[in-house]
């Protein structure tokens, strides 16, 4: 199993979690984060002050995954997720070992 | 240690307060007022003028009061309008500090701080209230020399619900003492501006007991008692003929150059000029900032201790510069930054208000819209161009915003004061109110901000290290960085 | 099935109450009032006294008001002061509620509650006004008998602009009756303190109903209607000769009392001791806090019905007072925990208001300086450490605020209130009004106290067992723990 | 562009309007009251009449103004009361916008767009302001023809603290300036919310200027202008006979039916029907609803622009309606939706005071009852049903309350106003208030609605088309998309 | 080591927290997330307008152990984070090369 | 590739990202979470009750980098995040599959 972590800009929430619906997966968690990178932040004047904002907000979702899942995947948040513009995010796949259903304590593919 | 250094200053307050020496009453028992008398004091509070029986030499009693034979002594009534509207202000006047001024410097703190600045204000309104009752009402408004009051008003002894005629002929006395309670209350938690999120709880508290007496109470007495030493309009002989109609002086240049200073000496906060320090709700400023302009309408129009047509002046004139002010400002950001600001509205409406304080009562609705932009410009400037050359940490604009303000305001008022908005200018101030720019009052007005720039910028210095030597200005770096609320209070502003 | 209860309740409520029988006007016609008459009425407004006019049997008309020669009735007019006074204490009072009270025990709930809390406020607006409307002031404030009015005033019949002298002779009975109103809807308004978090909806509904009837209205008749048990300064038959200015024991002893009683029937929040209930917003509670100090004077200063002199003492009372308790009580804390919290703070400033309500009217500075402090420890005390050995969960503290400071409000009352400071205590009183503080008035308090408290428990235990049985009181574990917004009322109090 | 644009409006308004004719004042001096005409005009003042000297033929001067031998001319006096109420209801008025209507709407949106809201309602605030200064007050106010008033108090020329006695006998003409200044603001203040989300800031500023001149201006002076033509109380030459007590068509219609076409020609924000656009705050919207309640008192008892018996009447109108309303509207919910929401709650509230504004001072507390009911319901059923039916995007139901409510009060006023309300519906509408539901001022208040009507839909569809087409509605979709806060204001609402 | 994320639902945090301290556990990291899975979200009615809410409110623990404690610590969370109902979340495991205690620079399982 | 996760103490957050800045790192995302571990929380009394805040916040930083400059990094964050004082944090290394840049689609090192 894979966990899939993507890194997006959060008017584009809806989007790729419809596009994720469409390929069938409906699992997901999603957070707020901050994102730093090459995409700018801007700066606010505070009466003089001037502070740089360089923390911009975006949205993590993650999602875990059967092996054969994940390409489809990717490949549905990233038309989804993009705009061509700087700071549309990342995707970083990586190994789960064991999943657990909390409720019916299932275990790997079956608790996805 | 705090206690015996209040009681010697109280002490020294004491000492420089004359005796007041009421003038003797007349030994002729009163006359009952004939009916066309009592249709006189009827149409006195009418026109907010004295009853007949209200000089001390009268020989004749009014029905609008109760009079002693025993004692030959007349104690006149309030009006209910009078009454009614000094109240209301009152309250209005509370209503700027709790919650206002708490919203409109709490909004642009950092979260972690915000319950800080409303524990401060909070405190300032118990504190000034007890000394107020205690002798702060009389060291302003009994009368003494022409620097401070005396004492026989202390603990609001013989303040009753009859009117002080030294001050309204139709408020009662206690109205009028809570009424500037609220100016006692909200004048030290201006300076909470400058200071905020770095200094001790128990400094603000040490401090504010101190300057109240050798900054506020003399400051107040002298520019509003009845034998002040720069109360141009009542006081015939006053030394400085000056005017300042709610407080330009009393009020917002005590304030903003003692915070000036202040902030000075306690330095800049930590992560100035490299952290984010924005406002953690600006939407609390804004909400702040509402409640500010509707309180001061009991102010400024309150000020006139009467709902007559000087008040209905001064309500003119504060919404006329008050909404220009709040105009401008933003508009000079659109121009210079490209955006206007939530914080420009905000603080263009401050501004506004500050600058036509000491003027409301005297200028005309042209003056007024006069005072208006340039208390758009002015400060706007100040804040964005002044403080940034110079490097000082006046955290939420208190300097750049009360004391500029008000010392512009008072320069202001003597330029743009004029009979035709104050009838009472012609008693007193004949000679210094010309109707022309640069009428002699002018001269007066620059007087009147040099004794009360020296009165502030001295006595908080003295005062700032004082406190420093005594118990410390700074919480420790640890404190600060986690925040005050949780250190100092044990409680954050909000939990999810 | 609601319904008929009502309906019961309110016909059992009518039975007890006599047909108001008014005394017969004289058959004589008035006369038109001389020049002499006409000017002691208009110096009666001013000194907020009676109309020659006014009285029943009086044989003279006046111009203040409107001679209808056919049926020989003289309808008295309001005046501007006191109507403009009683509009904006009106005015105040509700700004108490609304926003006040929701705010500040909105910002002390947990975020999945706070929208709860303003729907509460927000019921009991509306559904005291209708009850208001429909016969709860008829109840009240018509004459009937000593524990409850008549119906003669129901639907608001016969409550017009002009003044209803027994209340005032100044201020227009609609106005009186809305001002009364806002009082009525403040008072269930804090029984929610105590069992927020945890109370179904419906059941607030149907509890709030059937206390106005029980509680609430005969308590407010015996205080304050004009024939009432309790009504000592203006009834002379009064069985108790106690005196209330404000509501100490109409408004706070009540709803204090009840509020115990209620979380005590309801049990503690799922949850209480063991996670972190802590306030979600601090700063709301601050800003309501600000709100209720400020409205307050509404509420205490406009008890008096006039901008008179009972109105200018009322104002000052209520600000000593509460400005020391709000001084007193982190003080307290400070010394005993540590820190001084902002929620001390605000806790101080209403414990101040609640203690000095009853009292206001009725004792100097130095009386309101002495309750001041009482209040600031007294119900600290019960908050920090009664109610942890006790361990009910009184989830906001309206016991330890309201009933505590109420009742002890009604007792110091009856110890401080003086001839000096309210010269109708010489009316009625005199006998027990000797301006000790063993005066015989305490024992008359005391009654009052014993009789409120017995009325407040006993109805509230009844009325709380009914409402139980008929639909339950508490929601389902799973909607207490989802939170009574989404649950109850479908919406977030926040959204990102 | 904008200015030349300006000018050409300006231009075009005056035209329209005629000079002002003063009719002569008598050549004969006038004499000196007797006592028995001083008394007279004192208990004028009490009742709210008229002082001998304020006709414009008297020949008698009075002690409760100023007379001028030499030009002839007498100057009233305002009166202490009236003033103090005046003055307060004016700072309510403000209050309801800053932050009232800040805060109602702010709250009501997203996070992202929350310090857009509250910018829109300070520039409305401060631009409107200079507006009225220059010629607004004297477009509406000043004499002219009935459509629009003359320049004659241009610049507040002439606008002083003694009344004018056209609009109050005791009220000063520069406080009734600032108070029917608020109204001024808060109409184009209450389009916002029919905007919000997606209106470029500097559309929002030129559309606010023209809309003034065009919409607001005009139908001011037609319903409250002395010779207007709708103003079926005062103008006993009016065309329609129509009454309007504070505001049904001057504020609500004008300001809802212009935002329902301004938000029709702007088009639905992104996102709208598919994410989740709900409120950013409730409570914030909870909070500004409870001010809007207390600010209310001023805007509708205060358009008695007297403290009088007609204004109790507005106030306890208000009172009842409001609260019935605020109760109906979340019962509904709570019957067809399943559960009572705050959000219902606080449209009712509006919804009820909105509805009674324009009937307060003309309906019995029974009237009041009824139109609380149907103000719960209609605007209720428009919100939940209607709006759904058609799609238009009126994100914070601008239309479904101020629109569907102004123009129902408008009707029921008609059909409810009663000579018992209000003595001085027998002066001018004597045949057409005959106290029955169909009686012929209903027909003239169809007339009123239409006009209304006809003038806010073409004036707001021509000037959206103007603004429009010179510097455009809409911020691009990234602007709209990252909130209007960041980017066309640089700030955020909230920073942790 | 081993890295364990738990998905769970809010109000069962303090029980989740104190059933892992009673095996010995006491370091952890939290964060709020929305979960969207097959339990479904709620209906807001804004004034006729009509929202779904999706995401749900959630809590993610992250916990990182020796690999001898995960089996342990998979069941005390599971176990005490069961409701039996719809939503009640899910337990990752996967690996995690090193662990740095900032304070001591300690490395691997000495400075968990 | 490899991704850091770090848990740091709040007001290093500039610190720690201007020492990664130096040493060339640009991309991050950084979100709030609590913290519960060895350093304790503080006790609330509200109103005579008194609650234990066990839960600390405390920073995250992910950062996904190429294997060889994970080191430096490390050094970097421990460097700057430490005060010495119990309850600096963590700092956990674990191994990633791939990325993917949404705005571009490249993936693998070129990607971050
Ligand atoms: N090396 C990285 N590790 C973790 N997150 C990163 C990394 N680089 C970028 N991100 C995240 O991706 C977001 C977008 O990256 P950025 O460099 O601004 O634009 P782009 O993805 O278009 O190259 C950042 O805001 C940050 O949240
Ligand atoms: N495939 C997944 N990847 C990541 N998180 C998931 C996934 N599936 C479910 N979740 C998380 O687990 C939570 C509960 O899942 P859900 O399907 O609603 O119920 P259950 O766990 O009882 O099957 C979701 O809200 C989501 O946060
Ligand atoms: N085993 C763990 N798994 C996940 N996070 C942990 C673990 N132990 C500690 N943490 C995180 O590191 C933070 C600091 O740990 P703590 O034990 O308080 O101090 P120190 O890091 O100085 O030993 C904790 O607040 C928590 O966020």
């Amino acid at each position: 199993m894979k966990k899939i972590e993507a890194i997006i800009k959060p008017f584009k929430l809806e989007e790729v979690k419809d596009a994720l619906s469409q390929i069938g997966i409906e699992g997901m968690t999603v957070s707020e984060v901050k994102g730093f990178g090459r995409q700018k932040g801007h700066t606010e004047i505070y009466r003089g002050s001037e502070y740089k904002v360089d923390f911009l907000p975006k949205i993590k979702i993650e999602i875990v995954l059967p092996d054969g899942r994940v390409e489809g995947a990717v490949a549905a948040i990233v038309s989804s997720a993009k705009t061509g513009k700087i700071g549309d995010g990342k995707v970083f796949v990586s190994d789960v070992e064991e999943i657990v259903r909390i409720r019916t304590e299932e275990k790997g593919d079956a608790a996805i | 240690m705090k206690k015996s250094l209040l009681i010697l200053l109280l002490t020294a307050s004491l000492g420089a307060s004359l005796t007041a020496t009421a003038g003797d009453p007349p030994s002729v028992k009163r006359a009952e007022p004939s009916l066309e008398q009592r249709v006189a004091d009827l149409e006195a509070y009418v026109n907010n003028g004295q009853r007949g029986a209200d000089a001390i030499s009268s020989t004749v009693s009014s029905k609008l009061g109760r009079y002693d034979e025993k004692y030959n002594t007349f104690t006149p009534n309030p009006g209910p309008g009078p009454n009614a509207w000094q109240m209301t202000s009152a309250a209005l006047v509370l209503f700027m500090t709790l919650p206002g001024v708490a919203l409109f410097y709490g909004g642009l703190v950092r979260r972690k701080n915000v319950l800080s600045v409303m524990a401060q204000c909070l405190l300032i309104a118990g504190l000034v209230s007890i000394l107020w009752y205690c002798c702060g009402y009389s060291l302003v408004f009994h009368k003494g020399n022409a620097v401070l009051g005396s004492l026989d008003f202390a603990f609001l002894n013989n303040v009753e619900s009859s009117p002080n005629t030294d001050y309204s002929c139709w408020v009662s006395q206690n109205v009028f003492a809570m009424y500037q309670l609220m100016f006692a209350i909200i004048t030290p938690a201006l300076i909470i501006g400058a200071i905020a999120e770095r200094m001790k709880f128990s400094a603000v508290f040490l401090f504010t007991i101190l300057w109240m007496f050798v900054v506020y109470f003399p400051q107040a007495h002298m520019v509003w008692g009845i034998d002040g030493l720069m109360n141009g309009v009542w006081n015939p002989s006053a030394k400085i003929h000056a005017i300042d109609f709610a407080g330009g002086t009393v009020v917002h240049m005590t304030s903003g150059w003692s915070a000036l200073i202040l902030c000075l000496i306690l330095g800049k906060r930590l992560g100035f000029g490299k952290e984010n320090l924005s406002p953690h709700s600006m939407t609390y400023c804004m909400i702040g900032t509402g409640m500010l302009w509707v309180g001061w309408y009991g102010f400024n129009a309150g000020s006139a201790v009467a709902s007559d047509v000087i008040a209905a002046n001064a309500f003119t004139a504060t919404t006329l510069a008050t909404a220009v002010a709040s105009f401008v400002w933003p508009m000079a950001e659109w121009l210079f930054r490209g955006k206007p600001s939530v914080l420009g509205f905000c603080s263009g409406v401050v501004a506004g208000l500050v600058v036509i304080t000491p003027a409301c009562g005297f200028v005309t609705p042209g003056g007024a819209v006069i005072i208006g932009v340039l208390a758009g410009l002015i400060p706007w400037f100040f804040c964005y161009k002044v403080k940034g050359w110079f490097g000082y940490d006046d955290a939420l604009d208190t300097f750049g915003i009360h004391a500029v303000g008000g010392t512009m305001g008072a320069l202001l008022t003597g330029i743009l004061a004029r009979n035709a908005a104050n009838g009472n200018l012609a008693t007193n101030l004949k000679s210094f109110v010309t109707d022309t720019p640069l009428q002699p009052l002018v001269v007066e007005q620059l007087k009147a901000i040099g004794l009360t720039l020296v009165l502030a910028v001295a006595g908080t210095t003295v005062i700032a290290y004082i406190v420093k030597a005594l118990i410390g200005l700074r919480p420790t770096v640890e404190v600060e960085t986690i925040g005050l609320d949780l250190a100092e209070h044990g409680e954050e502003g909000y939990h999810a």
